[in-house]
């Protein structure tokens, strides 16, 4: 792999940048591989990292049918916290957030990793009281959660003018997640790739699977696409929101239901707020980039969709929250808006398992997967290599809902 | 933000409405199903790339549940139900 | 300073308005009809801003929403971010200055990163800020980052508005396609809309020199407008843009400039049932070497700036262009005293009618401008003809390209339309509609006027028919137009060291693209991303296609499979303000009151957000005293006393009908329908996964009619929950369900005294325990009032809810308070209802229930019906616990080892308080008033084995150890809720 | 400049709510009132008392408050058959009253409804949204009226207040 760094920066600029390589090759397509991952989003990328990087198998294809990282890696408002609830989660977020930060080394790859911290705003005591039972329990995993007094909001948000005691919902105080931070979304896909290309993983763009395909013995020995059969004897789904269109070509039908999250940006300002500011009563949250936009998300539209788009009333919602707490924004103006599906479970929980037909691995149901990338990555890969889930996956299987053991998480995406 | 045929007042904007889920299997009778079934009928929906058929309320409005087929990648609604009255 | 660089004559601006303004600290002045670019222009103002990475000075590029560069803050009370200078109207004391530069616009210390370009190309920072930490290059990076400064307040003036409108046809853009299709529509009677994001109507017309039907352009337009004025069904708004294209067909539209002076900006969520987008196209930019210096405009901007703002933009001009529109503006420069000096055009053939527009002019056909000299001003330009490979100088300080037209398809694509590519004029054009929709004129790739009217004409026929009128015909007799163009993706700039912008704001040049590719970013998202070409505030409008063109060249393929990246909304920006509209201040979220919520407020109750958005109090202190005493205070009263409170929120139903019973029995755990007239039960709903949905109390009224009341927070969802297995489950029964949550409210008496206190208020109901006992309501006159009374306990204490209408209720409520002051009776908050709950172990859907018990952890397994075949989440409830019972948290009470130590509600129990995975945590902990000490409930595993045993409750920095008992403290057998 | 509209708030009237099939709810009140309307989401009127249509098998009787007790004695709603359901419901809505030259701005900011003289007549009446609540909408003179559950009576005010611009 071409090394990066301010040297090889200055030495290629005495060339014009005529002799940087190709980020990843585009091999042809073989007919058959170790492992075929299905989706080059976050998790599909990662996962090939980490079979090639810590397990040593690296005759692997990514299949992508569009373009490499245009999943929700590309799509997503960047916030990567382990401020969880439940036993099951919070180590596992731990993991991941620990991987991200060494991941820019790692990769080799600038992700622009910015442990910024996260500010919940609080306007309620039940709220107040979710959020020291999470503090407390985090606590036990090394994950830091702080209270925090209105001043003491105000002075990390100056920005944050309303709200005040004669408001309609005044802020009772905060919580501060340290641990929180941002980064580039599409360096996170880009990285991964190029990390794994290097270690002989094959990414194949606008290549679509139309099919799993089963052995007489039922188990899986690989996928029809848009190019060809090809032939593996494990298979991994890494397609959120198109998770059960994939599987039900194998006969597998699986909890999951397709929904629609968006997110906006406003026009490039100067610094303006330099955390996280998530704010779950009211129904909002945002950062500011490196390039000056707040990166703004709210909730998700309540019916099922496939259709990347907005709902002016949910989109309206948001809008109205940020601008209760932070009134001088209502001359900023919105500059990008978009949509983006994901799949998500009865309890809204992620899957990650091998599937009842043998060989199918899938990692699916993530609400706010962006975080989970890296461990998500790292445990499935596991699984996949060694035939045994993960211990910190261990809790997220598809056989729960055989029990209805459901791991609820409150809060499962940022804002409510 | 849809335009939702409610059978009683006929196209109204979708934020009188609540969603209220795909419409799978008829509830099956608790006492004559196996554990899978019953599962099943609780977690697994339609999560179709096109038609789905799915139950919404007319909470701000007339206050009739009913069912309409659309379109989960064009959001086209393909089906209301008749007017009733 | 004066308008040296103003027409004597001629334009759109009204020069007997004079209207001041400064930028930059310094004072100008300008017209009526002026925008902030048009009057910089005329004072000869060049550099308006600089840009994003490099710090170049930019100056105005094109005329309107398209330009990439002319960014500008606006200050005071107009004040905004950014803002572009051309699309800004001029108003008396407009106060902008530029932005992304400081010290100052003509200084610029940023602007020394331009000489180590080669350090920073196309995503230098993915590889470098590396070593030793990122965290170490951030702070600074970030400085750097943004454009404008952001607003520091809110507007002082005015407010937002957004409203909602329904319309037949919604005609976008008022250029001649538009409104040629609106009055065609109108006249058939039907609602018509016609926006334009323009501050006068008549589109590309307002710029051009035209004539139809034998009168200048601007005459027609004018007729148009004033016969569409006359019109009841038609609604007519200039500087409203159409910004976003949604879901069955509804459109959002951005309105300024309101003819009403207290609203600053409107919002629009305009329903059409057909839209008619007629959005016109825009001028493409050419990418040669220094395409950003100031003085190098788009064509059709020199030509705007000329015909309709009367501003003379420089006086040597070289038009640049690979297609025809530029030679129908040599006449109108010309006229203005515009010297052209050289017309380069790309193509090898250039049409005869386009050369005989320019006989006196010297065309460079089959030619390139290599480059633009000057740094702050365009000085010369060299030109190099491909035939001979020979260059040339020419000194100007005007460079007016075109790299041709692209229709404005944006709106057409956000609503999911699709788009080709027409080889003819090597553009993107609206392919199919999927909504219903229409595109004409210029946003549908039918540039000369002739066919816009010719097209328009006849798809509005087509419409017509739709909106059921005849056809009609007009003959507009217009000058004939004509356009060829051969595609100029870019130029050769394979050996230039000048830079060449494909996106002017974010600073991307024909370098960057190519590094883009090489570097195996091939996808058209990939190479946007990459260089973040195209995510400026312009979002690309002249750039994008230029980029899209490139990465066809490189890869040999058509524009067609290369494609578009995706349109997103909005359109222009568009402020959070006008979106939000007037939901501000105390209705940001709905709230609820009661009758008694002002009289709370006046005694000092200290108020709390409630579920479904009731604002409940919480406690009433007495001056200078804390909240724990107040607590005490209102808990003690009711333990000892009597209290009172408002129990209105509670929800209600009524129900009626035969099947009522059976229905009951189907959404309750328990068994409802034995119950006798008069008397009720208290009962749990689950959902039919098992979960613990509500808890309430049904009352029998008599053999048809029920009523029941829920939790407050959840009333919403029970009559969903309720219609829906009405609806879908059980569509023969008969029961008919009446909300009353607003037609009753009450006043809860409670405490020992409760029956003396009642009987003092005067009641005609005999209120003997006997007579009236427990889980049993009687309806009769209290306090002269009509009131229907229930015997239900939520403290544990003898209560009397009293039902009465909203209307009576604080007549009753001050009655009891007067009535209740002989047995110093207290207003009783939510807090005081918590602690007495809990020392009864009453059952709290926010703290004990969180999504895992089920009722016999809870060990009120004595709800769940044997006896029933079926009841809702029965069948899951035994399913999830299956054989095994053991693991499960169990609610269990928890007595501190230390009786004043409080345990934090939440905190986790774990393992001898080990740093391991919890086995429970503490619902609720409060200060006990009957047992003098802090008294907890909580969940943990097998706690209904393990009483007498310790729980370690882990904090962060120690563990609390706490007795494991029975969850109650108070009334063990429930005498006194019965006495 | 504030918009030119005369606000009337939180004003009661009599409300009953019955429910039962057409044949049931329309013999019943026969004999009490008269005939029930046809049209969906439309009202008949007798001397000051108007029958809404307002949903599948759901009507609401609106007369001015001081007609209650007599009403109540009418329609005797503990008596009726078990196949109908009459509930009292006057305190569940407060009526707010907008007239003026721009009563249909305020109602285009309160309301999504279509309020086009084509597609809401005179003697139209239905539940739709105000404010983002649910809320009977009528026209009343040159306005409107609207109920809206009575709990929400004050929030109504101040969201009036805001869009009148003023």
């Amino acid at each position: 792999m071409q090394n990066y760094s301010f040297f090889s920066l200055a030495r290629n600029a005495l060339s014009s940048h005529k002799n940087w390589q190709a980020a990843w090759r585009s091999p042809p397509l073989k007919e058959e591989y170790d492992v075929i991952i299905i989706g080059a989003g976050g998790h599909g990328l990662a996962t090939a990292y980490y079979l090639a990087k810590e397990f040593g198998i690296t005759n692997v294809a990514v299949l992508e049918r569009g373009w490499l990282g245009g999943g929700n890696v590309a799509r997503n408002t960047v916030t990567v916290r382990s401020n969880y609830l439940r036993d099951q989660s919070i180590p596992f977020y731990v993991k991941s957030v620990s991987l991200y930060e060494g991941l820019t080394k790692e990769l080799n790859f600038n992700m622009m990793h910015s442990k910024r911290t996260m500010v919940d705003v609080v306007h309620n005591y039940p709220k107040m009281r979710d959020l020291r039972r999470r503090q407390l329990t985090m606590d036990i995993y090394n994950s830091t959660y702080e209270q925090i007094t209105v001043e003491k909001v105000r002075q990390l948000i100056p920005a944050l003018t309303g709200g005040g005691p004669g408001s309609r919902l005044p802020i009772i105080g905060g919580m501060v997640h340290k641990d929180a931070g941002v980064n580039r979304h599409d360096a996170v896909a880009w990285g991964y790739a190029r990390a794994a290309d290097s270690l002989g993983v094959e990414m194949h763009q606008k290549t679509g699977v139309t099919a799993l395909l089963r052995a007489s013995n039922g188990d899986i020995q690989g996928v029809e696409t848009n190019k060809g059969v090809v032939k593996a004897k494990k298979v991994v789904v890494a397609v959120s929101g198109h998770t059960t269109t994939l599987t039900e070509t194998a006969g597998l039908k699986l909890p999951l239901r397709t929904m629609n999250l968006t997110a906006f940006v406003s026009e490039p300002i100067k610094p303006i707020v330099d955390v996280i500011v998530n704010c779950s009563d009211l129904g909002f949250y945002f950062s500011q980039s490196d390039k000056g936009e707040l990166v703004i998300g709210g909730a998700p539209d309540s019916a099922q969709s496939f259709r990347r788009d907005i709902k002016q009333h949910v989109f309206e919602d948001t809008v109205g929250a940020m601008l209760e707490l932070f009134p001088s924004f209502k001359k900023l103006k919105l500059l990008r808006q978009w949509g983006g599906h994901l799949d998500i479970t009865p309890d809204a929980s992620p899957i990650m398992d091998e599937t009842s037909v043998p060989g199918l691995y899938v990692t699916a149901g993530w609400w706010g997967g962006y975080k989970a990338i890296p461990a998500g990555g790292l445990t499935m890969a596991h699984h996949v290599a060694k035939n045994m889930p993960h211990p910190l996956m261990e809790a997220f299987t598809c056989n729960r809902f055989k029990n209805l053991d459901y791991i609820l998480e409150t809060g499962t995406t940022t804002a409510r | 933000m849809l335009l939702i045929n409610c059978p009683f007042c006929k196209e109204r904007n979708e934020t009188e409405f609540v969603y209220g889920g795909p419409v799978g299997v008829d509830r099956p009778d608790p006492n004559a199903v196996a554990d899978q079934e019953w599962v099943d009928f609780l977690t697994l929906v339609p999560n179709p790339t096109g038609p789905v058929f799915e139950k919404w309320w007319h909470a701000r409005g007339c206050g009739e549940w009913f069912v309409i087929c659309r379109d989960t990648v064009t959001h086209e609604i393909l089906e209301s139900p008749d007017e009733k009255s | 300073m004066k308008n040296h660089r103003r027409l004597e004559s001629g334009g759109r601006v009204d020069r007997s308005k004079r209207l001041n303004f400064s930028f930059n600290g310094r004072q100008y002045y300008g017209f009526e009809g002026d925008t902030l670019a048009s009057a910089l222009i005329a004072n000869g103002v060049k550099v308006i801003a600089r840009s994003f990475k490099y710090h170049r000075p930019r100056g105005i590029i094109g005329s309107g929403i398209e330009d990439p560069a002319s960014l500008v803050e606006l200050l005071d009370e107009n004040a905004s971010g950014n803002n572009l200078a051309t699309t800004v109207i001029l108003k008396d004391g407009l106060k902008a200055k530029s932005i992304n530069c400081w010290p100052s616009v003509n200084f610029d210390f940023g602007s020394i990163i331009q000489y180590f370009p080669k350090l920073v190309p196309a995503g230098f920072y993915y590889k470098t800020f590396m070593w030793p930490n990122w965290h170490l290059f951030e702070p600074s990076i970030r400085k750097a980052a943004g454009l404008a400064n952001a607003p520091q307040v809110p507007p002082k003036k005015g407010h937002f508005e957004s409203r909602n409108a329904h319309t037949d046809v919604l005609v976008i853009g008022s250029g001649p396609a538009g409104l040629a299709a609106s009055l065609t529509v109108a006249k058939t009677g039907v609602k018509v809309f016609l926006v334009d994001q323009n501050s006068e109507p008549g589109g590309n017309l307002l710029s051009s020199k035209l004539f139809i039907n034998k009168q200048p352009a601007i005459a027609w337009v004018d007729d148009m407008v004033s016969e569409l004025a006359k019109m009841d069904n038609v609604t007519h708004m200039q500087n409203s843009t159409a910004w976003a294209y949604r879901e069955h067909n509804l459109i959002i539209v951005n309105e300024r400039e309101v003819d009403n002076s207290s609203i600053i900006e409107r919002s629009w969520r305009v329903r059409a049932k057909k839209v008619v987008i007629a959005t016109g196209a825009i001028e493409r930019a050419l990418v040669f070497a220094n395409n950003d210096r100031p003085g190098v405009m788009l064509a059709s901007a020199v030509q705007t700036f000329v015909n309709r703002y009367a501003v003379k933009v420089g006086d040597n001009l070289v038009f640049f262009t690979n297609n025809d529109s530029v030679y129908s503006y040599i006449d109108d420069l010309e006229n203005a005293g515009i010297n052209i000096l050289a017309i380069i055009d790309s193509r090898k053939k250039i049409p005869d009618q386009c050369l005989s527009r320019a006989k006196k002019i010297k065309v460079m056909a089959n030619s390139i401008l290599k480059n633009v000299n000057g740094y702050k001003q365009v000085r010369s330009i060299n030109v190099q003809s491909l035939d001979t490979g020979k260059f040339e100088t020419i000194s100007c300080d005007l460079v007016a390209h075109s790299g041709g037209w692209n229709p404005a398809v944006h709106l057409h694509s956000q609503s999911r339309g699709s788009l080709k590519f027409n080889e003819k004029i090597a553009a993107f054009v609206p392919n199919k509609s999927i909504q219903n929709s229409i595109n004409i004129g210029a946003c549908n790739g039918t540039f000369a006027l002739a066919e816009i009217f010719k097209e328009t004409n006849q798809l509005m026929s087509k419409l017509s028919g739709e909106v059921k009128s005849e056809s009609r015909e007009d003959n507009f007799e217009v000058d004939e137009q004509h356009y060829s163009i051969e595609p100029l993706w870019s130029t050769d700039l394979s050996d230039e060291k000048e830079k060449a912008f494909f996106d002017i704001q974010n600073d991307v040049t024909y370098d960057d693209i190519q590094l883009a590719l090489l570097e195996g970013y091939s996808n058209v998202e990939h190479v946007k991303r990459y260089t973040t070409g195209g995510m400026g505030f312009d979002q690309g409008k002249t750039g994008n296609i230029n980029i899209i063109g490139a990465i066809a060249e490189q890869q040999g393929v058509g524009l067609d499979s290369v494609g578009t990246t995706t349109f997103r909304s909005p359109f222009t920006p568009v402020s959070f303000g006008s979106i939000n509209g007037v939901r501000q201040g105390s209705v940001v979220l709905p709230f609820r009151h009661t009758p008694v919520t002002k009289w709370n407020l006046e005694k000092g109750a200290f108020m709390y957000e409630a579920g479904a958005r009731w604002r409940r109090p919480g406690y009433f202190p007495k001056k200078e005293e804390g909240f724990q005493e107040a607590v005490n205070r209102e808990c003690e009263t009711v333990r000892y006393g009597v209290g009172v409170y408002d129990g209105s929120p509670l929800g209600k139903f009524e129900l009626k009908g035969k099947d009522v019973g059976v229905f009951l029995d189907l959404i309750y755990t328990n068994i409802m329908s034995s119950l006798k007239p008069g008397a009720g039960r208290y009962g749990l709903m689950l959902s039919d996964d098992g979960l613990i949905f509500d808890d309430g109390v049904a009352f029998r009224i008599d053999e048809n009619r029920w009523f029941i009341s829920t939790s407050s927070g959840h009333s919403d969802a029970i009559n969903q929950h309720m219609k829906k297995v009405l609806t879908f489950d059980r569509p023969d029964w008969d029961v008919k369900i009446t909300n009353t949550t607003n037609q009753w409210n009450n006043a809860t008496i409670c405490g020992p005294l409760a029956r003396q206190l009642l009987e003092k208020l005067s009641t005609n109901i005999d209120i003997d325990n006997e007579a009236f006992p427990f889980m049993t309501f009687r309806e009769g006159m209290v306090a002269e009032i009509p009131a229907r009374v229930i015997r239900v306990s939520f403290t544990g204490e003898l209560s009397f809810e009293i039902n009465v209408a909203p209307r009576n209720m604080l007549k009753l409520w001050e009655k009891i308070i007067e009535v209740g002051n002989e047995f110093k009776i207290l207003p009783v908050g939510s807090e005081a209802s918590h602690v007495l709950r809990v020392e009864k172990g009453f059952l709290s859907l926010g703290h004990e229930v969180d999504g895992t018990v089920d009722a016999y952890d809870l060990g009120m397994g004595w709800l769940m019906s044997k006896k029933k075949i079926d009841y809702i989440g029965k069948r899951s409830v035994n399913l999830r616990r299956g054989e095994k019972s053991k693991g499960r948290r169990e609610l269990v009470g928890l007595l501190p080892h230390n009786p004043n130590e409080a345990i934090p509600e939440g905190a986790p129990i774990t393992p001898k308080g080990k740093k391991v995975g919890t086995e429970g945590f503490t619902t609720a902990c409060v200060w006990s008033v009957v047992n003098k000490r802090w008294v907890g409930l909580g969940l943990i595993e097998d706690g209904h084995s393990r009483h007498g045993e310790e729980a370690c409750i882990r904090m962060k920095d120690r563990i609390i150890r706490a007795e494991i008992t029975k969850p109650i403290f108070h009334d063990p057998d429930g005498k006194l809720l019965r006495s | 400049m504030g918009y030119d509209v005369k606000i009337e708030r939180n004003l009661l009237h009599a409300l009953f709510d019955l429910k039962g099939s057409v044949e049931d709810v329309s013999s019943y009140l026969k004999e009490h009132i008269g005939s029930i309307p046809v049209e969906p989401n439309s009202y008949v009127t007798y001397g000051n008392l108007r029958v809404l249509y307002l949903g599948i098998n759901h009507w609401i009787l609106l007369a001015p408050i001081d007609e209650e007790q007599k009403l109540l004695e009418l329609l005797k709603p503990e008596f009726c058959p078990a196949s109908i359901s009459i509930v009292l419901i006057s305190d569940t809505l407060k009526f707010f009253r907008i007239n003026g030259a721009n009563a249909d701005d305020i109602m285009a900011v309160a309301s999504p409804l279509n309020l086009n003289a084509d597609a809401f007549t005179n003697n139209s009446a239905t539940f739709s949204e105000v404010f983002g609540l649910k809320a009977l909408i009528m026209r009343h003179g040159d306005g409107y009226q609207f109920g809206i559950d009575q709990s929400f009576g004050d929030m109504i005010s101040d969201y009036l207040d805001l869009t009148m611009a003023r």
